[in-house]
């Protein structure tokens, strides 16, 4: 060690003594609205989880706002003709944060872990990944091979999160290191956790020598806060300790934010959905007169404009997905004579129709919706309950058909950067059950058409599919389209870098954030 | 000075009103409880948007302030705020009936029967007591309502199983004090049946103390349930809850402070009322113990 | 006319639920030095207000002293202030209370208690005292009320004593700083029979081998015949009649003191309840 | 000695109030409908993977070997592993324990600081001015729903006059392990970071005083009553009689026999304290119990919650014990008859 270094490491040791390394942190605080649930990368499954797996781990690839897939650990990647073969070529400098270098085996490691405990991502690669479908062909060189074709395959494979494989099984334990990763993190990430009170706070720290370096102006620390009370954000904000709001706050505290003078709205087009699921097996929306009703007696504008910013959704998928998205069909409108006209075609016209209304309890906009619904939906005869449920009775609840309310509040965004994430997740048999599917549309039409597509490596194929697709789907209207969000940040005026990335929460990495101020 | 009779043996009725009315607390309480009664029984009457009580939506006139025409301004769907609180008493109110409804019999029957019997009777019942003493009623609540569906009759519920104790602590000492005084063994010595003695010695002795903490209970358990549905427990929408608008209109605070101030000083004001009127009552029948 | 505490021509009303009663109509008795006086009468005939008076003890509001004079000593009482008042109080006149259960707190010991009492009680005549001294003192007046293990009692606490020791040390309180009047307020009513004889004997043993001027206020005729020498009967707010203690009972004047003279037999028990307090 | 038998009598009742506490709490814990073990593993479990888990819970056996279960796990300290958090709920308690007991730690000191000295101010100038005031303030305070005055000094103090923190413990650039008691004004000065002990007292007066004003209007309130109760005692006019002067009666005299009552009351009060703790603790993001226990019941998560009432209930068991000792203290009549 030259005289130099020795100098510069002393200085920051007394920084660290002294307690005031406050000029030279830059710290990233954000509200989110729901609680971490796991950061166990082979658990993680809802949006918040991801927001701290992305900082926390790396996986092969990345994706970007556009949806196009980027390098991440595996500089490159090569796809066999008959898109059954993907090989990834691992980077030489990529290593883990604890200074060890990522190696094929750890990639196999993770795979298998994932698929052994068959939580979270697992259901992506349930019959297309078996143990024994990634190899290693040399130390830095993985190889998968799929048990079928799978189109979208690569696009989820930002889902896998590498663990550090040495590091994991010393703590493996009996139950596959299942407790040892609930709070322990050993991964590659740019960021090491720092402290979690789960439910209450995450705090991240930005780990120096992380492989792929950082842009000008790196965020040190993260700290999300959880809270959904907008009084708390505001008065967060008003202390100077929020930097950035979740994307779930009331218009009016983005604009009280924005009168502080410090923050700046950051709002975005997404390709997430947010529909009105009708539950098509359970009176009165088991009936397509009543389901047509129903999109007929919703005020889009008002949700659109007043309540929930967002833009037009006409199918259940979003314009995002320009290349698949079926622009034939119209744009829902609000229309409550053929509204009336709709119910007298059901089989419950002429008596008061008893509908449940079901949303996240404590939403404040899901609530004004749900009022506006009944309001409408009252002068049409209905007689509306309000079901305000915390999500995971929700997700409970979405278990099973008798339990499922008629009409589901839901937000849906790809988990990964394709169609299939949109349709399968949500329409195919086989992922029936979840707070995804609330509609229950089990309809071996529809299954046979998500089939096809993924079966076909062809994109024009896939499109047309796709297209048909949206088309039935709209014919069996099991949704009403309120809107594709967008989403909303107030975030301060120092801090760039969200850009919504259309899968998960990957619009969270903090290394693609900067801090321009000094 | 004036010249009075001094006829020591004023009419008790009269005494009894005169040192309530001199009283300016106890007379404002009872104003106050009077008027929110009043006002909470005759809200579709009185109040002028009674639709608003339901699902009604007027995104254009949302977050208006208070005016001559919205007199509490309107919340963030456009409803007019006076309207839902005077409803949303119905809901406080209710729920200080049903649960003292359940509350005082139990507690004072228990009470009574731990005071007089003795023996086992006193030591179950002062134990169980004693259990349900250390369990916050909020907390209880919450678990119920957690635990089976966030539900008002099932808060009520929670609460009044625990509310009781607090009656059956103060009957059982009452109660004990007149166990042993001298027309109680006089009745007992006649051969009167236990019953009577119970029902017909005992709890007429009880009953100023009954009412004051009544009067003051009224006050905690519209606290307790407003605590509650401000912790999303409450009723379910679109029925006016004051706590419940105290928590929605805390999401647009300062700037729309009218749509969760008035909803919370509504409560403040209805709690006060009962409160000031069990102050009134304890000093009227000079039951300095009741709390 | 010297006697050591004159009271006269007292008139007091009390305000209750917004109407005023007079309770004393002018209310005149003498009590001469080292002579033991009786003031006797029924429950809310006046006697205690009259000694709460003398006292200082009135609360006012509701009570309101509208005319009259108390001398003691030659100095009227009710033109005095406050803190004058007060410098009277344990050291020239002294007073001994009726409800021995009640009238000691019950969360000091009786040496804290005493030695309290002593400490104000020296400060005001100007003396001073160390803290044994103090307690010397206490022990010397607990033996003189026939305690017999005065540091044992001083150590005690209210509750660990019975009624009559209780009353003793009562008593004893009155008698640390040697007052020259000692006001009684039906002592040992509150105790048995045999237990209250016992401490009538004692006090009036005191008064006699002291020299102290004693007013015992009573309901009880039997009482006033065994400690008093002259006897004030009060009915209704107003002395209806004073006599020798002989006088008054061989020839009764009044019918409301023949009334009371005739229930002797029946009273020797005694009711506790002797106050007009509202 | 008959104090010390008093003791062991209160010690033991405390332990029958906690056994019938575990019972009660199991009978709620048991009466959920949906399936606590499919809740936790998440709507894409198997039906094989629930009944791991129902078995791993003892939930598939009778009703009474599961409380036998239970209890053995409470006397072990083990109250089973939280399904929220996967961890066991020891821990989380352990964790969030201290920043409540903080917090009702300041808010009793409150209370008690400010709640006495106004009642024996009120009962001082009974029915004058200052009297008016207190009665006025202790009505108020104990009337306005805390979940409110959270709300309204939230706003007040921190959103309009920019006076104090509104959320958490600590500033979160503050480093501090609290690694002592737990509780960060102490741990703060033994560790002589006297930075970190100004923040957590700033953090922790708004939510202690939130909390705080009801049982400090009460405490006033039962002070004033005590205290005129006690004022006319025969004791009290017999320590006039003989000549104590009146600075003393009212702080020796008549304040230490007043005390009992309030302090007693407090310790029952002191569940409706813990009630309040969930309010508050939530409106200001206080990392506590309370907090937690919101969360988790809110969750369904069963040994959390019933971790949480068993702990809240405890606390209170414990502090009506210590209020008992300091009642003995204060009044010789409970150390000699043992009761009160």
């Amino acid at each position: 060690m030259t005289y130099h270094k020795l100098l510069a490491s002393t200085a920051a040791v007394a920084f660290l003594a002294f307690g005031a390394p406050s000029f030279a942190q830059t710290v990233v605080t954000m509200n989110t609205v729901q609680i971490f649930g796991t950061i166990d990368p082979a658990k993680i499954s809802d949006y918040t989880d991801y927001m701290a797996a992305v900082n926390l781990y790396d996986g092969l690839i990345s994706v970007d706002s556009s949806g196009n897939l980027i390098p991440e650990l595996a500089e490159s990647w090569v796809v066999s003709p008959d898109a059954k073969e993907v090989t990834f070529k691992i980077r030489e400098d990529a290593k883990f944060t604890d200074g060890s270098p990522v190696e094929a085996s750890d990639v196999i490691y993770s795979i298998e872990r994932l698929l052994r405990i068959n939580q979270g991502p697992a259901n992506l690669f349930a019959d297309v990944l078996t143990p024994g479908s990634v190899t290693a062909v040399d130390a830095k060189t993985v190889k998968f091979t799929l048990a079928k074709t799978f189109a979208p395959f690569l696009t989820t494979v930002p889902a896998i999160f590498i663990l550090n494989a040495d590091a994991v099984k010393p703590n493996e334990g009996a139950d596959d290191a299942q407790t040892w990763l609930a709070t322990n993190v050993a991964g590659a990430g740019a960021y090491s956790l720092k402290s979690w009170d789960r439910g209450a706070e995450m705090t991240i720290t930005r780990n120096p020598d992380y492989y792929k370096g950082f842009l000008e102006g790196p965020i040190d620390t993260v700290h999300w806060i959880i809270t959904s009370d907008e009084a708390t954000v505001k008065s967060l904000a008003a202390s100077g300790e929020l930097t950035m709001t979740s994307q779930f706050q009331s218009p009016e505290t983005y604009k009280a934010l924005v009168d502080m003078g410090r923050f700046k709205m950051v709002s975005q087009d997404t390709g997430t959905a947010f529909y009105l699921k009708l539950n098509t097996k359970v009176a009165p929306t088991d009936d397509i007169h009543i389901r047509r009703a129903l999109a007929l007696a919703t005020d889009y504008d008002t949700i659109r404009q007043v309540i929930f910013p967002g833009g037009v959704l006409s199918t259940p998928l979003p314009k995002a997905f320009a290349a698949y998205h079926n622009g034939d069909i119209p744009e829902p409108k609000f229309d409550m004579e053929g509204a009336k006209a709709e119910i007298a075609q059901s089989k419950y016209a002429g008596a008061p129709i008893p509908i449940t209304l079901g949303y996240v309890a404590g939403t404040g906009f899901e609530e004004e919706i749900s009022l506006l619904m009944q309001s409408n939906l009252e002068q049409l005869g209905f007689v509306v309950t309000q079901a305000a449920d915390p999500w995971n009775r929700i997700t409970e609840i979405a278990g099973k058909v008798e339990t499922t309310p008629a009409v589901n509040q839901i937000f849906f965004g790809p988990t990964y950067p394709s169609p299939d994430s949109m349709f399968f997740t949500q329409y195919h048999s086989k992922a029936a059950g979840t707070w995804a599917s609330m509609e229950w549309v089990n309809d071996p039409d529809v299954d046979a058409m998500i089939d096809a597509a993924r079966a076909t490596g062809d994109t024009a194929e896939q499109a047309k599919i796709y297209k048909e697709l949206q088309a039935k789907l709209d014919d069996m209207k099991p949704d009403v389209y309120l809107l594709t969000q967008t989403v909303q940040h107030a975030m301060d005026n120092c801090l760039t870098g969200f850009n919504a990335v259309p899968m998960q929460s990957f619009d969270y990495d903090f290394t693609r954030y900067q801090w321009t101020c000094k | 000075m004036t010249e009075t009779t001094p006829d020591l043996m004023l009419s008790n009725a009269y005494q009894n009103w005169y040192r309530f009315s001199r009283n300016p607390t106890a007379m404002i309480g009872l104003v106050i409880v009077v008027l929110c009664v009043t006002a909470a029984i005759l809200a579709p009457y009185i109040t002028p948007f009674p639709d608003h009580v339901g699902a009604v939506t007027n995104f254009r006139a949302r977050h208006l302030p208070p005016s001559a025409v919205n007199w509490f301004g309107t919340d963030n769907v456009g409803r007019d705020i006076f309207t839902r609180v005077i409803f949303g008493l119905r809901i406080s109110l209710l729920l200080a009936v049903v649960v003292l409804g359940i509350a005082i019999p139990t507690g004072t029957i228990l009470g009574m029967a731990a005071g007089y019997f003795g023996g086992w009777t006193e030591i179950i019942i002062m134990r169980i007591t004693d259990v349900a003493l250390a369990i916050p009623p909020l907390v209880m609540a919450l678990a119920v309502a957690a635990v089976l569906s966030p539900d008002l009759l099932h808060s009520m519920l929670a609460i009044a199983s625990l509310w009781w104790t607090w009656h059956t602590r103060m009957i059982y000492s009452i109660t004990r004090q007149l166990r042993t005084q001298e027309f109680i063994e006089a009745a007992e010595t006649l051969g009167a049946s236990k019953f009577h003695i119970l029902f017909r010695e005992i709890l007429p002795n009880c009953v100023s103390a009954i009412a004051v903490k009544t009067s003051l209970d009224c006050g905690f358990v519209i606290l307790v349930g407003a605590a509650l549905s401000f912790l999303g427990l409450g009723i379910q929408p679109p029925t006016p809850d004051l706590g419940t608008m105290v928590a929605q209109g805390a999401s647009f605070l300062p700037d729309f402070w009218w749509e969760s101030v008035l909803p919370g000083c509504a409560i403040l004001f209805l709690a006060l009322g009962f409160n000031l009127l069990g102050d009134g009552l304890r000093d009227l029948f000079d039951v300095e113990d009741v709390r | 006319m010297s006697a050591l505490l004159s009271v006269r021509d007292l008139s007091v009303d009390f305000t209750t639920y917004g109407q005023t009663h007079q309770v004393l109509h002018g209310v005149s008795l003498d009590v001469p030095a080292h002579a033991q006086i009786a003031l006797v009468g029924e429950s809310g005939s006046g006697k205690t207000v009259t000694m709460k008076a003398i006292m200082g003890l009135l609360r006012q509001p509701p009570a309101h002293i509208r005319s009259g004079q108390i001398f003691y000593d030659g100095r009227d009482l009710l033109t005095l202030a406050d803190n004058e008042r007060l410098a009277l109080r344990g050291t020239a006149m002294s007073m001994v209370f009726q409800d021995p259960m009640s009238s000691l707190n019950p969360v000091f010991t009786i040496a804290d208690q005493m030695g309290t009492i002593l400490k104000y009680a020296d400060r005001r005549l100007g003396r001073s005292r160390s803290a044994r001294d103090r307690m010397a003192r206490v022990h010397e007046v607990l033996a003189q009320v026939r305690m017999r293990d005065p540091e044992r009692i001083s150590a005690s606490y209210p509750i660990m004593l019975s009624g009559g020791m209780r009353q003793r040390v009562l008593i004893a309180m009155a008698l640390l700083s040697e007052p020259a009047l000692l006001i009684a307020d039906e002592p040992g009513t509150a105790l048995d029979v045999t237990t209250q004889a016992q401490i009538l004997r004692l006090l009036k043993d005191l008064v006699t081998q002291r020299g102290l001027a004693l007013l015992m206020i009573t309901h009880n005729l039997g009482v006033v015949r065994e400690t008093s020498s002259y006897v004030y009967v009060m009915n209704k707010g107003r002395v209806v009649e004073q006599a020798e203690t002989a006088t008054l009972f061989a020839n009764p004047q009044s019918d409301y003191t023949k009334s009371l003279i005739a229930a002797v037999p029946r009273l020797t028990g005694g009711t506790r309840y002797g106050t007009v307090t509202p | 000695m008959e104090f010390l038998s008093f003791l062991i009598k209160r010690v033991l009742w405390s332990v029958l109030v906690l056994v019938g506490l575990s019972m009660v709490i199991f009978v709620i814990a048991r009466v959920v409908p949906g399936d606590p073990a499919r809740m936790a593993l998440g709507p894409r479990a198997t039906p094989e993977q629930v009944a791991t888990m129902q078995a791993e819970l003892g939930l598939d056996q009778p009703i009474l070997q599961q409380y036998a279960l239970f209890i053995e796990g409470l006397t072990r300290g083990d109250l089973g592993k939280s399904l929220l958090t996967e961890r066991p709920v020891n821990d989380d308690i352990r964790e969030t324990f201290a920043a409540t007991f903080e917090l009702v730690l300041c808010t009793m000191i409150l209370a008690m600081g400010f709640g006495v000295p106004l009642g024996m101010i009120a009962a001082y100038w009974k029915d004058k001015w200052p009297d008016t005031a207190v009665r006025f303030f202790a009505i108020f305070a104990a009337v306005t729903p805390s979940f409110f005055l959270a709300l309204l000094l939230q706003i007040l103090a921190g959103y309009v006059l920019h006076l104090l923190p509104t959320t958490g413990r600590l500033p979160n650039s503050m480093e501090f392990e609290a690694s002592w008691t737990g509780l960060l004004l102490i741990d703060s000065l033994i560790s002589g970071r006297l930075d970190v002990f100004g923040e957590a007292l700033r953090h922790l007066l708004l939510p202690a005083l939130a909390l705080a004003a009801a049982t400090m209007g009460q405490m006033a309130r039962l002070t004033r009553a005590s205290m005129i109760d006690v004022s006319r005692q025969d004791y009290i006019e017999a320590a006039r009689a003989f000549g104590i002067p009146e600075w003393l009666r009212v702080t020796k005299y008549m304040l230490r026999p007043s005390f009992v009552p309030p302090l007693t009351i407090m310790g029952l009060e002191f569940a409706s304290l813990i009630g309040g703790a969930f309010v508050v603790e939530m409106v200001f993001a206080w990392p506590g119990m309370a907090a937690y226990g919101i969360r988790t019941i809110l969750q369904k998560d069963l040994n959390a919650v019933m971790g949480v009432v068993m702990v809240s209930g405890v606390f209170f068991v414990l502090v009506n014990l210590a209020i008992d000792v300091l009642v003995g203290f204060v009044d010789p009549r409970v150390r000699i008859r043992g009761r009160r």
